[in-house]
């Protein structure tokens, strides 16, 4: 009664094994050379290099949250606890690096227990899940509720400015060009495409999306491997929770606002399925890119702000038509 | 009219591998087990049969800890075990392969066949994909596949899938530490000829050094792999039979508890007059991604089985043909009439009907009732002008599910409680409830049921035909395609490549068919 | 073999119907959540459960209600629409906008005009082959967009009150006609599925589309179908909220999204399609209604709002969702 | 149609007849969008430091910015009992003014509305509708946007962020800075986009801006503190410290920025003020120590005072308090600055 292991095909012979890379992996990525090449021609503003470099600071955040959401969109669940985590996040490490508010100075520590906070509200997500088998929409919905009712105590009706030059710093100071936040959005990528290839949690979440059934009959436990995307889904919010605050010097309620959509649409974009079992953090990488690059190449054609939003809907629509239709066959299941 | 037939081989020294006491299961609605007795002995393969639903799947699962049996016990070894989980059963070594596929399919066939069990493969929560790949070779290596450790599950066709299968299930080897019971639940019925050759050859050996546990409908086959048969009849031990001289008509009697025919299709019945001069389905130069410039051609009243090896293309004309594969060339017309091949839709307006082979997740809604799946295309018939009526429809289904003998609680029962053949039965009188097929295109319509159903469904084909349905048959094994067809079309690599006249009293034989497929 | 199969037999098998008592607690499931949180709320502040506090609850419902059926219809199918609440938006630009001319028509305008766009979105899904998840977050930008145009980014007064008067009449003097028509939207949509092969047919394509097609449903045409249906009832919650502010804003349904999914989830139908019923969603719009206006009413700080709100929307669902009908929870 | 009638609820009369509350049975609302933001969680500690005074407490609603949200609320809350209730409402849109007011008056509950209303709604029209406040956005969008020209020397490229577009306060401060550019015509307006009063969306944007128009970015104009903030942030990352930036709103973040030469200019919105004076006005009509037919015409809806905040006196606005008197129920109009035009 799940949905059909792999959901969009359908039919289950195919003519030979296949290995390797295949046209579905590498439509987002030929849409983002589309896109980038179309904006390039349009805007000399846009093909400077110091742009470059401001889009891939820009696709920081979205590409650490893209990281979490992504194991969760692989094993067909979905999360929209981002806002509420996030926020509770960058109120907390504000609140405990050195800051306005309080004498705390903890520094590193400080962005630990955050991203631990996180982590742990994320697992509070699975263990809903597993527990009362609750499904993800909704736990991870009340998770985010919680998430923002927690941001709010915390924040008390001050805004929490930080001081902490270690922290301030990242959003500041550059490497070959880049923003330390955009490296550490790099690494995310880096540690979880490692997670997802290397590791048992990884290639069973991808499997949970595949079959989640056949892991029960092999044996597998898959209740401690969702709770532990989860969890791992939460760190990773938690971390962009950091790094927003970072980027504004200061401690939001609303740090998280609208990452929850941004982040599960670029994961679509870039080729991973809602039904779960396909994709990855590669593919989603990919959509942040196509997701940002459109935010910006748009505002560097001086699209009016009313039709802003209107134009990159379109854009998106049109980039996964585009990256659907050669793969379209009879017959196919698309939900 | 108890059978009962005593193994005359000497008592076995040790304790049984296996010994099931009085076990009980009740589903809502079904007493699935009533009481079932059975014994494996160390080193013998052990044959089940029953009818479809006489609780066979239901019994294995229960050696496996997936069902919790009501009452009853289990013994392992001679030792009373309570089996919670498959991880229980593995480690008593009892691994199973399940009647419906469970591979997950976007996992490499390596994965798949370590999962839950990667050992030395994963170590400290790290894949070790060399290592990985090597255990999994050692498995494949053992049923001599030639399956490329890490190809994605999801690439392969089905027969390789059911491989991938066997050889997961022979990890169970390396698990325990005891004699392994291996468990297989309909492990052949969608095997090629050789394919299944292979896996008899790999039940022999198991039999070296574990007991094994065989299902299948194919009773033949099971007097051919099996030392000693065991049968259910209603959830209870019917008997059991030494499989040595034995004859399927020895078991098919006890599985029903009255003789029949068992070659239920070589005696086609015929009241046909001479085919009508002009064929009913024309298909002229179709062509698709899998198959080039399919000539066929179908007159009302006849069946034409399509034969050839997996990869033949066979499938892919019969699903072009019902609109649910694309096609780049060629026609068809039914009756005279340009076949709109552009979806399924057309096709069933034309009066086309099409059973596929993956009936769990192709043709049927495992959680909508019986009720529903049977009427899901004709749904006039369960209505008075666009309103659904109740009693009408409630009159029509029970007809059919009595006609059929399906074996269901309810009308409203999910059909995916159902046991596989009585699910296929369903499926296929979804196309019988209008009255008003043309054509029928059959993917493998015998899959899983039992010798029992099998005729009903020959005897259903074969009044179809004779009340002028054109059918196109994909049969289970070449003796079926034989005995069923009137005309059989050989394909192979995509093309139609011979056809052999196969009428009542003039039949080829296997020998006949696989010259022409190689 | 005298009778041929396709002609079937007179005589029907007679067959005992046993439907048994946990699933008929299960199905009501939904209405005991709704009066478990309406008595703890009661217990809060014993005022809350006033006939007149009451009438408020069902008359701020209304929309919520009627948005929440129609996307039900997709969900039902296996889909999503995340469009219903910038649609419902731009309907109320549309209304304001269209009423000097129209009059009396034009909530029969705006309903066929969010119908169709509902369709287009329903017909870019199926042909294109895109996710509606998608299409639809596509839609509710696109819709956004051209309620800010066409609106030049402000509300617009509805003067002409005359047309929308009877949404803010009271039957019996206690029941708001606005939500007498969300009944009558639930009962229309409930009664065009159950009676008809509709049901039959959008529950197969939501537990599994393949099926449904093999089996030559009309997999395409209802999943439009379910979508128009969407699109028109995101129009009519529009006329409600219009008759309700006495203009239009391209801003004003936006944040109806979440409550109206959640609505749906916490009537107990299942997110991934197949399992569910309007009705269900009907009760969790009042449940997500309750949360929404109650807790703050009853005195509950806005923080502990939060978390109360995200704490009794996962219970809800874990009471009212039916696991015999969903194996496997995503 | 039988049985149907115009009120579920009837308890509107005019106010000549109603007697004065008991002081003790009045029942205070606060209502703003969220908690969450400097400005609006001041406005309801304002609110209750006014309530503490009169030995009330006051409810705190929010509704989180959702529009639909705060009319729920508001209806709920007119089911209730209304004989002596005071509500201080900050409306989310201008198009979210009328179902209050009209509600407030059905139900007989006293109302003052904040920031948002629209130009056609008369208030002398309503008889529970006590007042309307609001700060001039033209003009505050004109004098930052002066600032700003002369802080970049009257000459050269500015950025501008403008607020939620379908809101009156960010069209009035835009119309403004359009003002204040026909007035400063050396200076350039490079580009305008919105950031929707957000911060971090401020940030992004100006990132945007900033790498596309270069070096030729003097000024950035933002329609509120937030924005600017975020804007603040965004030239530091971009490594730029000649660029002037201003505000409005005159949050702490903003006036330490100014104090430390961050920032140019601001313009006060005095949050506990609003919070307390809304309530105030209320409950001096509730106790009947203030007739609603006494309020002058050009009371019922006005602009509050408000300044400019630049280095030179933003000393003068770090430590906001309220004062106790500014809610004598004699002194509650003194900040007006006129009639809203
Ligand atoms: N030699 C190998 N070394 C490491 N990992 C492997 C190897 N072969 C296969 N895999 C794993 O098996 C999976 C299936 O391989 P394949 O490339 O066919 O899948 P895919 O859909 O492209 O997956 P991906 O999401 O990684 O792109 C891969 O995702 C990879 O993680
Ligand atoms: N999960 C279940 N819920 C309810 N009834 C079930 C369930 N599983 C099996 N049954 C019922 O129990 C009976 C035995 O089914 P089982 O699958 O064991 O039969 P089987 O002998 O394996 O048949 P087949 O040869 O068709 O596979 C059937 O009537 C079936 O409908
Ligand atoms: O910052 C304020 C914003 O939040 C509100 O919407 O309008 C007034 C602004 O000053
Ligand atoms: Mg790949
Ligand atoms: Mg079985």
């Amino acid at each position: 009664m799940a949905p059909p292991a792999d959901a969009e095909v359908v039919t289950s012979r195919r003519p030979r094994a296949r290995r390797g890379v295949s046209l579905r992996d590498t439509g987002p990525s030929i849409a983002l050379v589309v896109v980038f090449a179309v904006f390039a021609a349009l805007s000399p503003g846009f093909r400077t290099l110091s742009n470059v470099q401001n889009i891939m600071d820009a696709a920081a955040v979205l590409a650490v949250v893209t990281c979490g959401v992504t194991f969760v969109l692989m094993m067909g669940s979905i999360d929209l606890s981002t806002p509420g985590i996030m926020g509770a996040s960058a109120i907390t490490v504000a609140l405990l690096v050195a800051n306005n508010r309080n004498d705390n100075d903890l520094g590193m520590l400080g962005v630990a227990v955050a991203v631990l906070l996180a982590a742990a509200l994320g697992c509070l997500s699975g263990l809903a899940l597993v527990a009362l088998k609750v499904p993800s929409f909704m736990t991870t919905l009340g998770v985010s509720a919680v998430g923002l009712g927690v941001a709010t105590l915390l924040f008390a009706g001050v805004q929490p400015n930080i001081t902490d030059e270690m922290l301030e710093g990242w959003a500041v100071e550059r490497t070959l060009g880049l923003s330390h936040l955009t490296w550490i959005a790099v690494a995310c990528v880096l540690v979880g495409w490692s997670v997802q290839r290397w590791t048992r949690l990884g290639r069973y979440a991808y499997a949970i999306g595949g079959a989640e059934e056949v892991l029960g009959l092999s044996g597998v436990k898959v209740a401690p491997f969702k709770v532990g995307v989860f969890t791992m889904a939460g760190a990773f919010y938690g971390l962009a929770g950091v790094m927003v605050t970072s980027q504004l010097g200061a401690g939001l309620v609303q740090a998280g606002k609208g990452y929850d959509f941004s982040a599960i649409t670029a994961a679509v974009v870039g080729g991973t399925l809602l039904s779960g079992g396909r994709g990855g953090v590669l593919h989603s990488a990919v959509g942040v890119l196509l997701v940002t690059v459109l935010t910006n190449g748009l505002v560097q054609v001086g699209v009016s702000p009313y039709w802003q939003g209107g134009v990159q809907g379109l854009i998106v629509v049109a980039a996964v038509a585009a990256a659907v239709i050669p793969q379209r066959r009879r017959n196919q299941v698309t939900k | 009219m108890n059978l009962q037939i005593e193994p005359d081989a000497p008592a076995p020294a040790t304790a049984p591998a296996l010994e099931v006491r009085g076990l009980v299961k009740h589903f809502p609605g079904v007493k699935a087990l009533d009481g079932v007795d059975l014994v494996v002995h160390q080193h013998e393969v052990l044959g089940l049969a029953g009818e479809n639903g006489a609780g066979k799947s239901t019994l294995l699962k229960a050696l496996v800890g997936l069902v919790r049996p009501d009452a009853g016990e289990i013994l392992v070894r001679g030792q009373q075990v309570k089996l919670r989980s498959i991880m229980d059963a593995a480690d008593h070594g009892i691994g199973m392969v399940f009647q419906e596929q469970s591979l997950v399919p976007n996992l490499t066939v390596a994965e798949n066949i370590v999962l839950g069990s990667e050992g030395p493969g994963v170590r400290g929560g790290l894949y070790r994909w060399d290592t990985l790949r090597g255990l999994a070779q050692e498995q494949l290596d053992k049923i001599g596949s030639h399956i490329d450790p890490l190809a994605r599950t999801d690439t392969l066709s089905f027969a390789d899938r059911q491989m991938v299968e066997i050889a997961k299930v022979l990890r169970i080897e390396q698990r325990s530490s005891h004699p392994p019971v291996i468990i297989l639940d309909e492990p052949t019925s969608v095997l090629e000829p050789k394919e299944i050759d292979a896996l008899f050859t790999q039940v022999r050996r198991l039999r070296e050094f574990a007991s094994v546990v065989f299902v299948s409908h194919r009773l033949d086959e099971v007097l051919d792999v099996c030392d000693r048969v065991a049968v259910l009849r209603g959830g209870r031990s019917e008997g059991e039979v030494v499989a040595q001289g034995a004859e399927p008509e020895d078991l098919h009697r006890m599985m029903i508890g009255a003789t029949s025919s068992a070659d239920h299709y070589h005696d086609a019945v015929c009241e046909r007059t001479d085919a009508p001069p002009t064929p009913r389905l024309v298909v002229r130069g179709l062509t698709g991604a899998t198959f080039q410039d399919v000539d066929l051609d179908v007159h009302a009243g006849e069946i034409v089985g399509i034969v050839g090896v997996h990869g033949s293309g066979r499938e892919d004309v019969c699903r072009a043909l019902f609109g649910a594969e694309a096609t780049t060339a060629g026609e068809a017309t039914l009756d005279g009439e340009a076949l709109d091949l552009s979806g399924t839709r057309a096709a069933c307006a034309a009066g086309i009907g099409y059973v596929p082979a993956e009936r769990k997740t192709e043709g049927m809604v495992g959680p909508m009732s019986v009720a529903d799946n049977m009427l899901l295309t004709k749904q006039s018939a369960r209505c008075a002008g666009p309103l659904v009526r109740p009693r009408k429809q409630a009159r029509l289904v029970d007809t059919w599910i009595e006609r059929l003998s399906i074996r269901t609680p309810h009308r409203s029962t999910p059909i995916g409680r159902l046991s596989g053949g009585n699910q296929q039965k369903v499926v296929l009188a979804r196309w019988l409830v209008g009255g008003d097929v043309r054509l029928l295109l059959l993917d493998h319509p015998t899959r899983g049921l039992d010798v029992g159903a099998r005729s009903e469904v020959y005897r259903l084909m074969r009044e179809l035909a004779n009340s002028g349905v054109a059918t196109v048959l994909l049969a289970d094994s070449l003796e079926e395609a034989i005995g069923m067809s009137d005309r059989i079309v050989v394909m192979s690599d995509g093309r139609a490549t011979a056809e052999v006249a196969a009428p009542a009293g003039g039949k080829p034989t296997p020998l006949d068919l696989v010259k022409e497929m190689v | 073999m005298s009778t041929s199969v396709l002609t079937p037999a007179a005589a029907p098998a007679t067959v005992v119907a046993r439907p048994t008592v946990g699933q008929r607690v299960t199905s009501f499931m939904p209405l005991i959540a709704l009066a478990a949180l309406l008595g703890a709320l009661a217990i809060a502040d014993p005022g809350f459960l006033s006939q007149s506090s009451l009438t408020a609850v069902v008359r701020t419902a209304a929309p919520l209600v009627v948005l929440a059926a129609g996307a039900t219809v997709v969900v039902l199918c296996g889909g999503i629409d995340l469009s219903i609440a910038a649609l419902c938006s731009l309907a109320t630009v549309f209304f304001a906008m269209w009423l000097p001319d129209l009059g009396g028509l034009t909530i029969a305008a705006v309903v066929a005009a969010t119908a169709v766009i509902g369709a287009v979105q329903g017909v870019a899904h199926v042909l294109l082959r895109i996710p509606s998840f998608i299409v639809t977050l596509g839609g509710m930008s696109i819709f956004a967009a051209i309620a800010l145009v066409i609106s030049d980014a402000g509300p617009i007064r509805v003067v002409d009150r005359e047309a929308t008067a009877w949404l803010d009449l009271y039957l019996a003097g206690v029941v708001p006609m606005a939500f007498v028509v969300a009944l009558v939207v639930v009962a229309l949509i409930s009664a065009a599925l159950r009676f008809t092969p509709l049901d039959s047919w959008v529950r197969a394509i939501g537990y599994s589309e393949s099926a449904a097609r093999l089996a030559g449903s009309p997999v395409d045409r209802v999943k439009i179908a379910a979508f128009t249906v969407s699109g028109a009832c995101a129009g009519l919650a529009a006329v409600m909220l219009v008759s309700r502010n006495f203009s239009g804003s391209p801003t004003m349904a936006d944040n109806l999204l979440l409550p109206a999914v959640a609505a749906i989830v916490v009537g107990g139908t299942a997110i991934t399609g197949g399992h569910g019923s309007v009705w269900r969603s009907l009760a969790g719009a009042l449940v997500v209604t309750l949360l929404r206006v109650g807790l703050p009413i009853v005195g509950v700080p806005s923080a502990y709002e939060q978390i109360l709100y995200g704490a009794i929307i996962v219970a809800a669902v874990a009471l009212t969702l039916d696991r015999s009908k969903v194996q496997i929870i995503k | 149609l039988t049985g149907c009638t115009e009120e579920a609820v009837g308890t509107s009369g005019p106010t000549e007849a109603a007697a004065a509350c008991d002081p003790a049975d009045v029942k205070l609302v606060g209502q703003v969008r969220n908690e969450s933001n400097p400005y609006e969680a001041a406005w309801l500690d304002g609110g209750d430091a006014f309530a503490e005074q009169v030995g009330l407490t006051q409810e705190r609603l929010t509704y989180d910015g959702d529009s639909t949200r705060q009319q729920e609320q508001i209806s709920q809350l007119l089911a209730g009992d209304t004989d002596c209730l005071v509500m201080n409402v900050l409306p989310n849109g201008d198009s979210d003014t009328p179902p209050i007011v009209e509600g407030a008056e059905g139900a007989g509950a006293y109302l003052v509305t904040q920031w948002n209303k629209p130009a056609d709604l008369n208030v002398a029209d309503y008889q529970y509708w006590l007042s309307h406040i609001t700060y001039d956005g033209v003009a505050s969008g004109k004098q930052i946007g002066d600032a700003l020209a002369e802080a970049i020397g009257g000459s050269g490229g500015i950025i501008a962020l403008q607020g939620i577009l379908d809101t009156g306060a960010a069209k009035d401060r835009f119309a403004g800075l359009e003002e204040s550019l026909a007035a400063n015509t050396g200076v350039e307006l490079l580009d305008d986009q919105t950031a929707n009063f957000s911060r971090a969306e401020a940030l992004e944007v100006t990132k945007t801006l900033l790498s596309k128009h270069g070096d030729d970015v003097k000024g950035i104009w933002a329609a509120n503190d937030d924005m600017a903030l975020g804007a603040l942030e965004a030239l530091q990352q971009a490594g730029r410290t000649d660029v002037a930036v201003v505000g409005i709103d005159a949050v702490p973040d903003a006036l330490t920025a100014i104090e430390d030469g961050a920032m140019t200019a601001t313009v006060s919105s005095d949050g506990p003020w609003q919070g307390g004076i809304g309530l105030a006005i209320g409950y001096c009509v509730a106790t009947g120590e203030l007739a609603v037919e006494d309020i002058a015409a050009e009371d019922r809806a006005w602009f509050a005072e408000q300044f400019l905040i630049t280095a030179d006196n933003v000393a003068d606005f770090t430590s906001p308090e309220t004062d106790p008197a500014d809610f004598e129920c004699a002194n509650v109009f003194n900040r007006s600055q006129g009639a809203i035009s």
